[in-house]
């Protein structure tokens, strides 16, 4: 099931009635029942994979709370359950059979393990209600990585129908779907096009920056939907982006892209490797030695680790371990060089070409991704120094096209201007219903007629082409 | 009730953007049209033609009518599949008894969705032929029985129910057109005959594939038990037919199959392969696409062999003698006249 | 608290931390700054603060950290 | 106590693991190859480079289909015949068949071979069993190739889209 399948949004509808018409105490039912039945009707088989991090999870969260409350260790039960999940995902990633959601359930399990570890977090004693932690269907799909104690109780808690919310996370979805699908989807062809066939430098820059356009409307639009849909559930889930194209530094930007993930990886890979007492231990000699820059080598191994982790939860491939060290990398440089500007913070242009700078960077850093071999990625970056500038491969895309994406990146910077300014666009316009109404079906409209889905989209020579 | 308007007029809009960008057909792919064409003609008729292009270009109902008084109508489209056509017998069956209900056996060839070809074109095909059906169980069996692998993913049915979510990107290529048969399409088809008036004749046999499955599917044997029984149960008598025809092939091996079939069913079956010389098929005049389809003079030909057949061996009335049915006929005779002389014309021109 | 305080400073000299600032929105402490805040600590206090106890709620002001210090002592 | 732990653990890892097997089943599966003039056939590939490698065709043909024009074309090489018709990105490969015994496939099968040879060229070929003939289908991700015989002898051969090819 993907999201901008008419299936999905079907089978969310339908489930959404459901879920307002049982009784408070059994609504998370409905969502493990719902959950469960799309897994299967996905993965099949392959459920295997899902269950065996349900079941090591279940187990050892109780064995774990057991010994702590006798007063035993308990590090063997937490040592083997992340070992299996991570070789498990691990093993995955690196036979690149992806079943759904594993990269997501997968670091919500081991933080909820760890959590239980920690005594941050009870162990849970229903099995249901661990399961709907772990496979609720719409961050399944696109994340994001809730955290246990963000989503274990707004998840089983009866919800009362709210007729703003539910309104209000169903245009969220609908934005959604336009960042995806009138944006992302339209860009994707041609970000293939640009990196099957590398003609310079002109093509390399233009790539990058489409290819931000694409993840940037896949992605925050992808959590658009899950989470207006969990909005409309009544379930708040954490926000996962804040405008992160207007970040000033790649720290920055971090803090506002993919929040969750990157929060995820500070509690339990960075602040863990930082304090822990080998990592302290060279601290303390290396500052003996070194000085100031000692102080700070407990943060870089810290840092160094994260990315690393980052960039292999991304893909078990050099592209991915590249892109980690090139954040991680820019990060470092970041955070060295940021007493040299303090006396320029708050001044207008500075901000301006900080936002400008880091945008670029970013978009650069990213087309990674894309290049499975680094070579071709150095080589790319190689041609935006060298050129030729002028020779862009046919992307496919009519003037249309251009003048809807266009639009649509203008649309989009302006949510985000108002969104910073001002906070949530949809408060801002709850009061005028029937301006409302109308923004809102032309959203309708532009998804239902501009966006690229659909049988034979792809499908330029298709035959009702000749009619 | 402000609200309520605002809805209302919502939905009002988007029903006349769907109208807007379904595609009326009406370019060289006339064939889109067919299927709706026949509510309007349901009732009266004594036979009932399904199958794919091999009815609908070589069988001229209006010949049938002028020569031996048997009113017919065809549900044909192009590739229809056996269990396309199993749907629409059964749809028809609802609107009228015909006396006979002749089937085209080439389709079952095809004995799975992914058989007939690739997805594209097949996703094409199905739209031409499901979308002109009127909403009924018969249409949504028909639909659940077509869908390729493709359309399942992209929400398959819903697609059909709503095909604004299909064609949702044909606002760039609209056209004058699409707004003036918005409602009302052109009739294209003469009782569900399209004409076709060019010649273009056959040279050189077409290249063949070899026959590499000599038995036909399973699935298509089950779709035929299915219009067996189903005319059994309405006491309507089903006549199998291979029309003539040089390509694609229709082997011997499923010759023989169907022959066979036909035989222990008690059925009438009819290949007008062998028969094509009596008939007086030419194939240098007969054709408009050298040898795969016949043209007016080629279906008025086989139709009138064919005629002699239904009276003599089904042995179906004359109605020329009732006259508010010869009424009827008279004005849709004139109407081929009528669009027999234009296109002649224009293809003269 | 004044050796908090001074730790603070030292960190973000362009602030003027008081026992009330609260700490990640008006000082700007990012992560890196909690990091080596805690290794200041450690030399400082002989407190040893853990991962667990990396949460906003004990980095909420000074007060509050030095809250956590005193029970990390006790322990 | 540390027995328990271990099975549950062995439990989980095979249950992963057979979970990690089944999926390995669709991944594999190359399409047959049919190979002349220097290039390589496989079906659904794109025509254009194909029919410029192979050079002018002794025989050319358009056939129509159902509806619309000149969608299928049939190039006649002699020895054997490749049939194009419209994919998503435009003249793809549709279908190929041998006409003589002057060409072989990759895996030296021609017509007139006989069913020994077939089967060592083939080991892993489905036979389906139709009257006097058999047909062997060898079955790729998204194409076949299939070898008729007649008394023994191969008397076609044929490379087309998968989905046609299940023995019945």
């Amino acid at each position: 099931m993907i999201l901008q399948s008419p299936w999905f949004i079907l089978f969310a509808a339908g489930l959404l009635v459901v879920y307002y018409l049982v009784p408070g105490k059994h609504q998370w039912k409905v969502l493990l029942a719902g959950s469960v039945c799309a897994y299967f009707q996905v993965e099949g088989a392959r459920v295997g994979f899902l269950l065996t991090t349900f079941l090591t999870t279940l187990v050892c969260g109780r064995k774990i709370e057991q010994a702590r409350e006798r007063g035993e260790r308990a590090g063997g039960w937490l040592a083997a359950c992340l070992g299996l999940n991570l070789a498990l995902l691990l093993g995955c990633k690196g036979s690149l059979l992806l079943p759904l959601g594993i990269s997501y359930y997968t670091l919500q399990a081991l933080g909820y393990v760890i959590d239980v570890y920690r005594g941050t977090e009870k162990a849970e004693k229903d099995p249901g209600k661990l399961a709907l932690f772990l496979c609720y269907f719409p961050q399944l799909i696109q994340g994001p990585v809730s955290r246990a104690s963000q989503l274990r109780a707004p998840l089983t808690e009866p919800h009362a129908y709210d007729g703003k919310q539910v309104s209000f996370g169903l245009q969220r979805m609908l934005w959604g779907y336009f960042k995806k699908l009138v944006i992302a989807d339209r860009v994707a062809p041609a970000v293939e096009i640009l990196t099957r066939d590398q003609a310079g430098g002109g093509s390399f820059a233009l790539l990058a920056v489409l290819y931000a356009l694409r993840i940037y409307g896949d992605f925050t639009g992808g959590i658009d939907i899950v989470l207006g849909l969990s909005q409309a559930f009544g379930i708040g889930l954490p926000e996962n982006f804040r405008q992160p194209f207007f970040s000033g530094s790649v720290a920055e930007y971090w803090r506002r892209w993919h929040m969750s993930l990157g929060a995820w990886m500070r509690e339990y890979v960075f602040f863990p490797v930082s304090v822990s007492k080998p990592v302290r231990r060279l601290g303390k000699a290396a500052r003996r030695r070194l000085g100031a820059f000692g102080k700070r080598l407990p943060v870089y191994i810290a840092t160094i680790l994260t990315w690393l982790a980052t960039g292999l939860w991304h893909g078990l491939t050099l592209n991915f371990l590249l892109w980690g060290m090139l954040n991680c990398l820019l990060i470092l440089i970041g955070e060295e060089l940021a007493p040299l500007f303090r006396g320029l913070k708050g001044k207008r242009w500075y901000t301006g070409c900080s936002i400008l700078g880091t945008w670029l960077i970013m978009d650069l850093i990213r087309v990674c991704d894309l290049f499975p071999d680094p070579r071709d990625y150095f080589r790319g970056l190689k041609s935006l120094l060298t050129g030729p500038w002028g020779q862009i491969p046919d992307l496919g895309l009519s003037s249309l096209d251009w003048g809807i994406l266009a639009l649509g990146c203008v649309v989009m910077t302006g949510v985000s201007l108002v969104q910073s300014r001002w906070g949530s666009v949809r408060e801002l316009l709850w009061k005028r219903e029937t301006l409302r109404f109308w923004i809102l079906f032309a959203l309708l409209l532009a998804v239902l007629l501009l966006g690229c889905y659909g049988v034979g989209y792809e499908a330029s020579n298709f035959i009702y082409n000749q009619f | 009730m402000k609200k309520l308007r605002a809805f209302f007029c919502a939905v009002v809009i988007l029903g006349l953007l769907q109208a807007l960008l379904v595609p009326k057909y009406t370019g060289n792919v006339r064939e889109g049209n067919l299927i709706r064409e026949y509510y309007d003609n349901a009732g009266g008729n004594d036979v009932i033609f399904i199958g794919d292009c091999e009815v609908y270009e070589n069988f001229s109902p209006i010949t049938l009518w002028q020569e031996y008084g048997i009113p017919s109508y065809i549900r044909g489209s192009p590739q229809q599949t056996v269990w396309q056509s199993y749907y629409l017998l059964e749809e028809t069956l609802r609107y009228e008894t015909p006396k006979v209900v002749v089937f085209n056996v080439f389709a079952l060839k095809y004995d799975t969705v992914e058989s007939t070809g690739d997805q594209s074109r097949r996703e094409a095909y199905n739209r031409i032929t499901l979308d002109g059906m009127r909403w009924s169980g018969s249409k949504w069996g028909a639909i659940q029985a077509s869908l390729t692998q493709e359309e399942r993913q992209w929400g398959g049915a819903l697609t059909y129910v709503f095909p604004i979510l299909r064609y949702h990107d044909r606002w760039s290529e609209l056209t004058w057109k699409d707004v003036r048969y918005l409602f009302k399409r052109e009739t294209v088809s003469d009782c569900g005959y399209l004409m076709q008036t060019g010649v273009e004749p056959m040279t050189d046999p077409f290249p063949s594939p070899p026959l590499t499955k000599r038995t036909l599917g399973d699935n298509s044997w089950r779709y035929l038990d299915k219009m067996v029984q189903l005319c059994r149960d309405k006491g309507v008598q089903l006549v199998l037919v291979k029309s003539p025809g040089l390509y694609p092939a229709w082997w011997p091996e499923w010759d023989q199959q169907v022959a066979d079939y036909a035989r222990e069913r008690e059925l009438l079956y009819i290949n007008m392969i062998p028969a094509q010389e009596e008939i007086g098929i030419d194939w240098s005049t007969d054709t408009y696409d050298a040898g795969l389809h016949l043209n007016v003079s080629g279906a008025e030909k086989a139709a009138s062999w064919f005629g002699r057949i239904l009276r003599d061996q089904c042995g179906l009335p004359d109605r020329r003698s009732d006259p508010q049915v010869c009424a009827r006929w008279e004005e849709k005779t004139a109407r081929y006249e009528a669009r027999k002389g234009l296109l002649l014309e224009q293809g003269d021109s | 608290m004044d050796t908090l305080l001074k730790i603070l400073w030292e960190l973000h000299p362009d602030i003027n931390f008081t026992e009330d600032t609260r700490l990640l929105e008006e000082g700007g402490l990012d992560s890196f700054d909690i990091v080596t805040l805690v290794s200041e600590i450690e030399d400082a206090f002989g407190a040893v603060i853990r991962a667990q106890d990396l949460i906003p709620e004990n980095f909420q002001t000074p007060k509050t950290l030095l809250a956590l210090i005193r029970r990390l002592r006790e322990d | 106590m540390m027995k328990k732990r271990l099975c549950m653990i062995l439990a989980c890892l095979i249950l992963g693991l057979t979970a990690c097997g089944q999926e390995e089943q669709t991944v594999s599966g190359g399409d047959p190859v049919f190979s002349a003039g220097g290039v390589e056939i496989v079906i659904h590939a794109d025509a254009a480079p194909i029919l410029e490698a192979l050079g002018e065709p002794t025989s050319y043909s358009e056939t129509p289909s159902c509806a619309g024009e000149g969608m299928d074309k049939t190039y006649g090489y002699g020895s054997f015949y490749l049939l194009t018709g419209l994919g998503e990105d435009g003249e793809v490969v549709s279908r190929l068949w041998l006409a003589d015994d002057t060409v072989a496939t990759p895996e030296g099968i021609r017509i007139g071979s006989d069913e020994e040879q077939v089967e060592a060229a083939y080991p892993d070929a489905a036979c389906c069993e139709d009257g006097s003939c058999s047909t062997y289908w060898i079955d790729g991700a998204t194409a076949s190739l299939a070898v008729v015989l007649e008394d023994g002898k191969v008397t076609a051969i044929e490379y087309s889209a998968a989905g046609q090819t299940s023995c019945d």
